[in-house]
């Protein structure tokens, strides 16, 4: 399918746009939405998008690559993937953006604040970051240190970390087995979205290995904690 | 012998009802019309690479753009031949294009092992040779002669080997040649520096190049040459290239010279 | 003979007081400090590949773009080496960098009249041999042969021809090996299918794969890398290259890695 | 130097635009101005602009690259090249854009008109061509062929031609030798603008080769007629 970018936003580091797509196709928090410019012969490789907050009722997407500008013609496919699925009895939900802005996971907010969940970003952002004033106030901002210290408090944490940032993660984590359930989106390279089994995206984990484009990008914390490679 | 001399029994003609294939590793294991509405439009589906045992992913995988393309460097994973042969028979059976299994080739022993399991299953029209990266033309000659049997055998040879396995490609006239991406080296995010194919539009000089290197042999050739449009294809078959090979353009979402 | 049969005559030490040359073809026959600030940032200057005899544009000549560089196709037009030599002599011994000229090498009797006529020029510092396509073992044997005089020699090789000569080359241990780019080919407006050097940004992954290839030997490697970024120097040099050879960065309006 | 492309305006099939540029940079007709986008790193080939005619007392380069939009900032390098010089005493100016947009060549209409000489663009658009719009009345424009018919009226001709169409002009000006002053910009790749003696722009001309970026683009009619390859 081919649709317009109608709008680009700079938020905090990140450039979020604006496609123009019917509802039905719009990807839930941690799915991706594959993506190719239509004029960029020198850029053979589809781009996938996540679901990101922005403002109002719009769907916003990131991250938008830095030549693509409002107007332009972009290939869309329907979203892939799993995403996020905060459980239903979760009270204490923790968001970690690791080493990354938090904008992939703030999409949870919605559904964490409608079941009455207490809300904890841990994040290690300056205290004036564009992000923090678009939070309500009864999300709780705290640094990633303290995210030890909490492990006993949570009841489900989402997690955006990167493929080679998991062995970080087993140091943060690093009791053997986590009181809480959990689920990660890994970002990982996936140029083939699963079409040709290339493996560029492939996670060890405890049922083996396992491809980021069709088993991912979200995946079970309790599945990779100890295991990813 | 009940056979001609003449006509030794790894030479068969192939054909392809469509100039196109995919390179290997580009579409899976087996064809799936669902997933992949492109194969409409292929003469024949090309496997992932099989190896003798399993393959995991290399642990520094990586997709790495460059200007006019990207490199890929998976460590060809793959449940190897055996499993991949009982999860896979019978999706190649009922295909509605016929299949060229890659086997990702060691040595002359497991080889040869791979291509007796291969045989006389159905809708398998030939088998592809991933070559090791400094393949020499004693180690290619033994790998031929170890792949001996009823399937027509394709060697696929990168830019690079060419000039080394040329001659030795002339007189052992295979049923075709595969001419695969080159191999290239480009630094990760950390600054590692990573081997693997090259692939993506950049690389149709090269590929064309490659191809002239080899078109006044007998045999017929295939060419993966990072085709994107209908002009390229149509120079690739006026230069007298039998089929061609799709790589990165079968994972866009513009395929329209496909159409 | 007065020298000790371990240190052969064309066996000398090259030094760059900056890892930068340009590749050749690249800046014309002399540098010209007005028109080029760049060598300021250069370690030695080569030349426009220069022949026995003057030599015309091919009828063909062209410079096609594809995704990530550009086709060069010339027939590499030059005045031949008695016109060159006396319209630059007093440009390259007045120059502020040392020169290494860059020789068209057709056969080992016209090389080594070539050779010759260079010897005793102040501030040429060393001869670039740039080699047939299809040189051979044998023909770069007797062609470095000939070449043995007072001067260095550098011979220059692509990837593709790597595979053939690197056995040879380890053999004759010369100062140093110069890596240029590799060979494609793309059809021209008409359609017409032209050869010449790939240049530009989508090269640097087959050219750091190729130096590579010949970082075990004992001889400094020059590379030529399509490079347009510190890193990417960084990257080569890092890989233990001793002089990055610049090429397309050099005809571009944004130099700035080299400011 | 860096500067910003002001705007873009589509003449014909031809894409013009606006820089930024002080006047005295300004390219004569038939001069070339260096120029490279600044942030597309899979092009690395300068692209060479020409004064073309636009509207007002601005400076309208072209053919500007399809993806070259206002906005963008652009390098560029003070005009090169010989341009066209019209003899002040020609009274019969002709231009003959060769199976091209006569852009390039219009904006020699001011210089034209200023010494009163009459002017017919030798041309085969259709009648109704955007360009002919902005012709001033007194421009005669008549079909190619009646070229032939016209070349004893002429005291000079300004040709724009790709290197390639030479021979099809040796046959259009078929007689040995002409009897009017002309000059030719011959359009060809000049991808080192005679920094490296490429030869890629050679032109084979009565005093041998030369090269286009260096010698010309616009060259003597009388030392390539019966001789350019
Ligand atoms: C678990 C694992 C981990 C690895 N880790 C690393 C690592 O950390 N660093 C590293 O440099 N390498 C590593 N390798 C080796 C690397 O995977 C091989 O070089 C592999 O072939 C590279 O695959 P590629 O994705 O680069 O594709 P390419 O090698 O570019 O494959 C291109 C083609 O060549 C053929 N081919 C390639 N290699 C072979 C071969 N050996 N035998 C036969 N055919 C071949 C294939 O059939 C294919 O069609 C690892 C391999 C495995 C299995
Ligand atoms: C007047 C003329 C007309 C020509 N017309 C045509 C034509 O119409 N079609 C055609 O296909 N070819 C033609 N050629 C031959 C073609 O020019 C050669 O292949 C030439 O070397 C190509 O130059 P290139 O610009 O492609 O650079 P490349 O060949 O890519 O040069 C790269 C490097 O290789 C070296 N090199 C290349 N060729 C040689 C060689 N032969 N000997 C030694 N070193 C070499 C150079 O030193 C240079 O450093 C013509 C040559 C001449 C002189
Ligand atoms: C530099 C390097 C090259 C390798 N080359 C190959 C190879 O060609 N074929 C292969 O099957 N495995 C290759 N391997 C993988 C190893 O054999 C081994 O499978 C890998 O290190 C993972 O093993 P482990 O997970 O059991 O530690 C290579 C590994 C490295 C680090
Ligand atoms: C396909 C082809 C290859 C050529 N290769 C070379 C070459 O390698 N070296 C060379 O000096 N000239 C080469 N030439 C050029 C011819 O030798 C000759 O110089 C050219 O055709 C121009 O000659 P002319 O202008 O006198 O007709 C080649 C020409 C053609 C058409
Ligand atoms: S992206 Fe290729 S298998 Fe996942
Ligand atoms: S453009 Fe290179 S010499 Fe004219």
């Amino acid at each position: 399918m081919l649709t317009k970018l109608l709008e680009i936003n700079q938020i905090g580091e990140e450039r979020a746009g604006v496609l123009d797509i019917p509802e039905k196709y719009w990807p839930q928090p941690g799915q991706y939405m594959p993506c190719q410019h239509d004029s960029d012969p020198a850029a053979p490789l589809v781009t996938n998008l996540f679901r990101v907050i922005g403002t109002g009722d719009q769907l916003y997407l990131g991250p938008m690559p830095e030549n693509w500008l409002p107007g332009d013609s972009i290939h869309i496919l329907p979203p892939q993937g799993n995403g996020f699925s905060i459980p239903a009895a979760a009270r204490r939900v923790g968001l970690l953006p690791f080493g990354v802005s938090p904008l992939r996971l703030l999409p949870l907010l919605k559904t964490t604040l409608m079941q009455n969940a207490a809300l904890v970003l841990f994040w290690d952002a300056g205290q004036n970051h564009d992000i923090l004033h678009r939070l309500p106030t009864v999300v709780e901002v705290a640094p990633t240190a303290t995210l030890a210290e909490n492990l006993d408090w949570l009841d489900y944490l989402a997690i955006d970390i990167a493929l080679g940032d998991l062995p970080q993660l087993n140091s943060l984590l690093s009791i053997p087995e986590l009181p809480f359930d959990g689920q990660l989106l890994i970002r990982t390279d996936m140029p083939c979205r699963g079409i040709g089994d290339c493996g560029v995206c492939a996670v060890k984990t405890t049922k083996g290995w396992q491809h980021a484009c069709t088993d991912g990008p979200v995946f079970q914390l309790k599945e990779l904690h100890h295991v990813a490679q | 012998m009940w056979l001609n001399e003449d006509d030794p029994i790894h030479k068969r003609d192939l054909f392809f009802s469509k100039p196109f294939v995919n390179s290997p590793g580009t579409l899976g294991f087996a064809p799936d019309p669902h997933k992949m509405p492109v194969i409409a439009n292929l003469g024949a589906f090309i496997t992932h690479p099989i190896s003798r045992k399993p393959r995991q992913p290399a642990s520094n995988r990586a997709c790495i753009p460059f200007p006019g393309g990207f490199l890929l460097h998976t460590g060809l994973p793959n449940p190897g031949i055996t499993r991949t042969i009982s999860r896979y028979k019978h999706a190649w059976a009922g295909a509605s294009l016929p299949i060229i299994v890659h086997l990702l080739v060691e040595d002359p022993g497991s080889l040869a092992e791979m291509i007796r399991k291969l045989e006389r299953l159905e809708n398998v029209m030939a088998v592809e040779l991933g070559l090791p990266p400094n393949c020499d033309p004693d180690a290619l000659r033994s790998l031929m002669d170890a792949a001996i049997g009823e399937l027509p055998i394709i060697p696929c040879v990168s830019p690079d080997q060419i000039p080394v396995l040329r001659e030795t490609l002339l007189a052992l006239n295979p049923t075709a040649v595969h001419l695969v991406e080159p191999r290239g080296v480009l630094p990760d995010e950390a600054g590692n520096l990573i081997t693997g194919r090259l692939c993506g539009p950049g690389i149709f000089p090269t590929m064309l190049h490659a191809s002239r290197e080899l078109l006044d042999v007998s045999f017929p050739l295939i060419v993966n040459g990072g085709m994107n449009s209908k002009l390229q294809a149509d120079t690739f078959l006026n230069a007298g290239v039998t089929a061609l090979g799709l790589g990165s353009v079968l994972w866009q979402l513009k395929q329209a010279f496909l159409a």
